[in-house]
């Protein structure tokens, strides 16, 4: 189980926080940033190949198998783009671009006196990632097959075992909703879940959700829910 | 116990750091110099909400354009000619909740900050926020009053997760008294916040 | 849902913390004495009435309510005596025993010199005290209705709606598991737990679970789990 | 983001606020200035593992009292003759789980803290760890390992976890090599450890 996917419906909370900023420190754009060129640059795009070294994969699921496999307890603690600078400077240590010690030397010397950074590196690194920005990563593909579940349909959602990574929130696990529509064609996810069911494309849906049947007694009134669920996440809805 | 203690240093340190992996993916040829500033341009002047305003603002004054919206968002995107032709990264599959006076629609991400960068370009904090996220999923009116928005209790709340592969962004009511205003000054009303449901649009004089 | 009640069988955690003392702050010590003076001069105890002023309920199940209804983020931020010191802290000054800012100004006078502390009290109060300790407080009551169900029964477990409190671990949640024993008698709960279903004298089971129903392909071999339930929490187990 | 932030004077005020706090219900007559002492010198002398240790010592030298011990524990403790006569607060209703060459026995507590305070008084810090309480429910070798106690494959471990009325405690099994000691001898050996299955008891000698 992760414990970071189990918030929605959570008790006991903090007011909203206000905060409209998109980054409340001057180096959470950086990370940003770098996470965003990695996207770019990663291995499995079909996008033409440039003289950037970065030659492995990196996409959103690497992103959250990294605040999946975190410490849940550390996940609480940490802000946002802390997660993100703690999971991908792990990821590039693990990969072998940069030595452990190398990255820890290099933060101790721009503790100390203001970062001196280097400058060059070639264009079609900046283009390739320009255009990934512009077009994107589709994931829909044609169906293999017709859709399981049709507009109307009582669905339960599944509570398959999670390893590495889910897209499945906690709060839906084991509750009964109505298919509201059926996206069309299908939808391929960015990696292979395993026992979760992900991975190959198959078609999505947007489930509704009765709050009174996921908080029973403790939700609002005129209020309904909606969640985008892949096919994998539901079961015919059977009389239990 | 350490587990319990945080680093008095903690900013310090993270600011060091991502500028030091910064550095060091620079001199390795993994990104260039100009990576970073580059993509923030993009975010700047390409990608962002300025896109989703003038979205909006055209469904205001023309009808069909909203019946399209409402019923193959990518398509009516698509006539915008924004710099990403509508379907950029994190904007292949868009959806529009159109807000009415019988339906107010909220956005959330409860497992992370999904959102559709080509019109609405980055998250603010409180989005990403687990706070938020957990709360405006079983108490959308509480958590709205908390952004000072009062929601009539006769008027459905409609929560949209997104945790699939579609990015979903609202399209709030057109204010009373903008009759006079054109495509471009209507545009200029709206806000993030309307775009996520958090917020309604008002009238310039407000 | 409560968070802090989701922790078995988490994973990406800490290496165990070793250490072995009680108490790892001098004051910690005091906090947990308060506590088990206010169980022990607790109203519904069918102890000698004392001059103590407190004149109010406290139990195990009030020092939960409080672990439980605390921000779950903060739940994993604070050590346990600090969970303890802000609870029972609330309690006095929601009660009224103690007004807040009398709490804060006399805090805020330990900080800057040593602690001035008072003298005296009623030997009775201490007696009480001690009488509390040395005979509990037996939650074992004659049964009412004979248990539903006994040992090699397979049963599953509920998934009620928690409010303020539950007994039930959240990594059981739906789980099918089989009776491995009938504790004799039934037992009482020290509040009612509402929805939850805890409250009135009920059987209650120790259930033994397989590991690998619990975290398939997660777990080790040669292991098995056992968990004493409250009777409301069990159904019996029908094929889905 | 305050969420995100610790007091750096944490501990002074947690050390002020719990005296305060005290102070003040001395002044009001809620409790007296020695009951916390007294309670304290309770669990130093009356309700301790040195109880449990002498239980364990017994059950080792009487098969007839390890036998009632297994099957009916409370029975067994009141032969004790312990200030609680057993069953004081915290272990109105102890099980005891008893170790044998095939079965190693752990206790945990996943919800909170709960422990048999007449024989093992009050749990080690570690016990009430949240790392601890989620680890050891699926992963026990691992954790175990860690406690430096490896665990042979070929033994079962059986985990008891207490969310219900009952006190768990494990009795540990005889070390090889203590045939010449007499029962006070052998409860000096028993750590409070061993009686939650995270240690064995090591000869004198080891």
């Amino acid at each position: 189980m992760k414990l970071q996917h189990y918030l929605g419906g959570l008790e006991g909370l903090d007011p909203i926080s206000l905060e409209t900023r998109i980054f409340v420190e001057a180096w959470e754009e950086r990370i940003f940033g770098i996470h965003t060129a990695m996207m770019a640059l990663s291995s499995q795009l079909e996008l033409d190949a440039t003289s950037s070294t970065f030659n492995t994969e990196w996409t959103w699921a690497d992103l959250r198998k990294g605040a999946e496999s975190m410490n849940p307890f550390d996940y609480f603690k940490y802000r946002y783009y802390e997660k993100w600078l703690g999971g991908i400077s792990g990821y590039f240590v693990a990969k072998g671009y940069i030595a452990r010690a190398e990255l820890d030397a290099r933060t101790k010397a721009f503790l100390s006196s203001a970062p001196a950074m280097p400058r060059g590196g070639d264009a079609e690194v900046d283009a390739r990632v320009r255009k990934y920005l512009l077009i994107g990563d589709d994931p829909k593909r044609e169906r293999s097959a017709p859709p399981r579940f049709a507009a109307g349909d009582t669905v339960r959602v599944a509570d398959p075992n999670s390893v590495d990574h889910t897209r499945l929130p906690g709060h839906l696990r084991n509750k009964v909703g109505v298919i509201d529509s059926v996206y069309p064609d299908a939808y391929a996810y960015l990696c292979d879940t395993g026992p979760d069911g992900l991975g190959k494309a198959m078609p999505a849906y947007c489930v509704k959700f009765d709050p009174e049947d996921l908080w029973p007694g403790n939700t609002e009134t005129n209020f309904t829910f909606y969640a985008d669920l892949f096919e994998a996440y539901l079961e015919p809805a059977t009389a239990s | 116990m350490e587990r319990f203690e945080y680093s008095r240093d903690r900013e310090a340190v993270n600011a060091a750091r991502a500028r030091a992996l910064e550095a060091l993916l620079i001199e390795k040829g993994v990104i260039t110099s100009e990576t970073v500033d580059k993509i923030m341009a993009i975010f700047a002047t390409e990608m962002g909400p300025f896109n989703g305003a003038k979205l909006v603002a055209k469904a205001w004054v023309d009808p069909a354009f909203k019946t399209l919206l409402a019923q193959d968002t990518m398509a009516a995107v698509e006539q915008m000619n924004f710099a990403t032709k509508g379907a950029g990264a994190e904007g292949e599959h868009m959806k529009a909740a159109i807000n009415t006076p019988e339906v107010h629609n909220l956005i959330i991400c409860t497992l992370c900050s999904c959102y559709p960068w080509p019109i609405l370009g980055l998250p603010p904090y409180w989005y990403k926020d687990p706070s938020f996220r957990a709360r405006a999923a079983r108490e959308p009116r509480k958590v709205l009053g908390e952004f000072g928005l009062n929601i009539d209790p006769t008027k459905e709340i409609k929560t949209w997760d997104s945790s699939a592969q579609i990015r979903w962004f609202v399209v709030p009511e057109r204010p009373e008294g903008t009759e006079h205003l054109g495509e471009e000054q209507l545009a200029a009303l709206v806000t993030p916040e309307s775009m996520m449901g958090v917020a309604i649009v008002k009238p310039p004089s407000a």
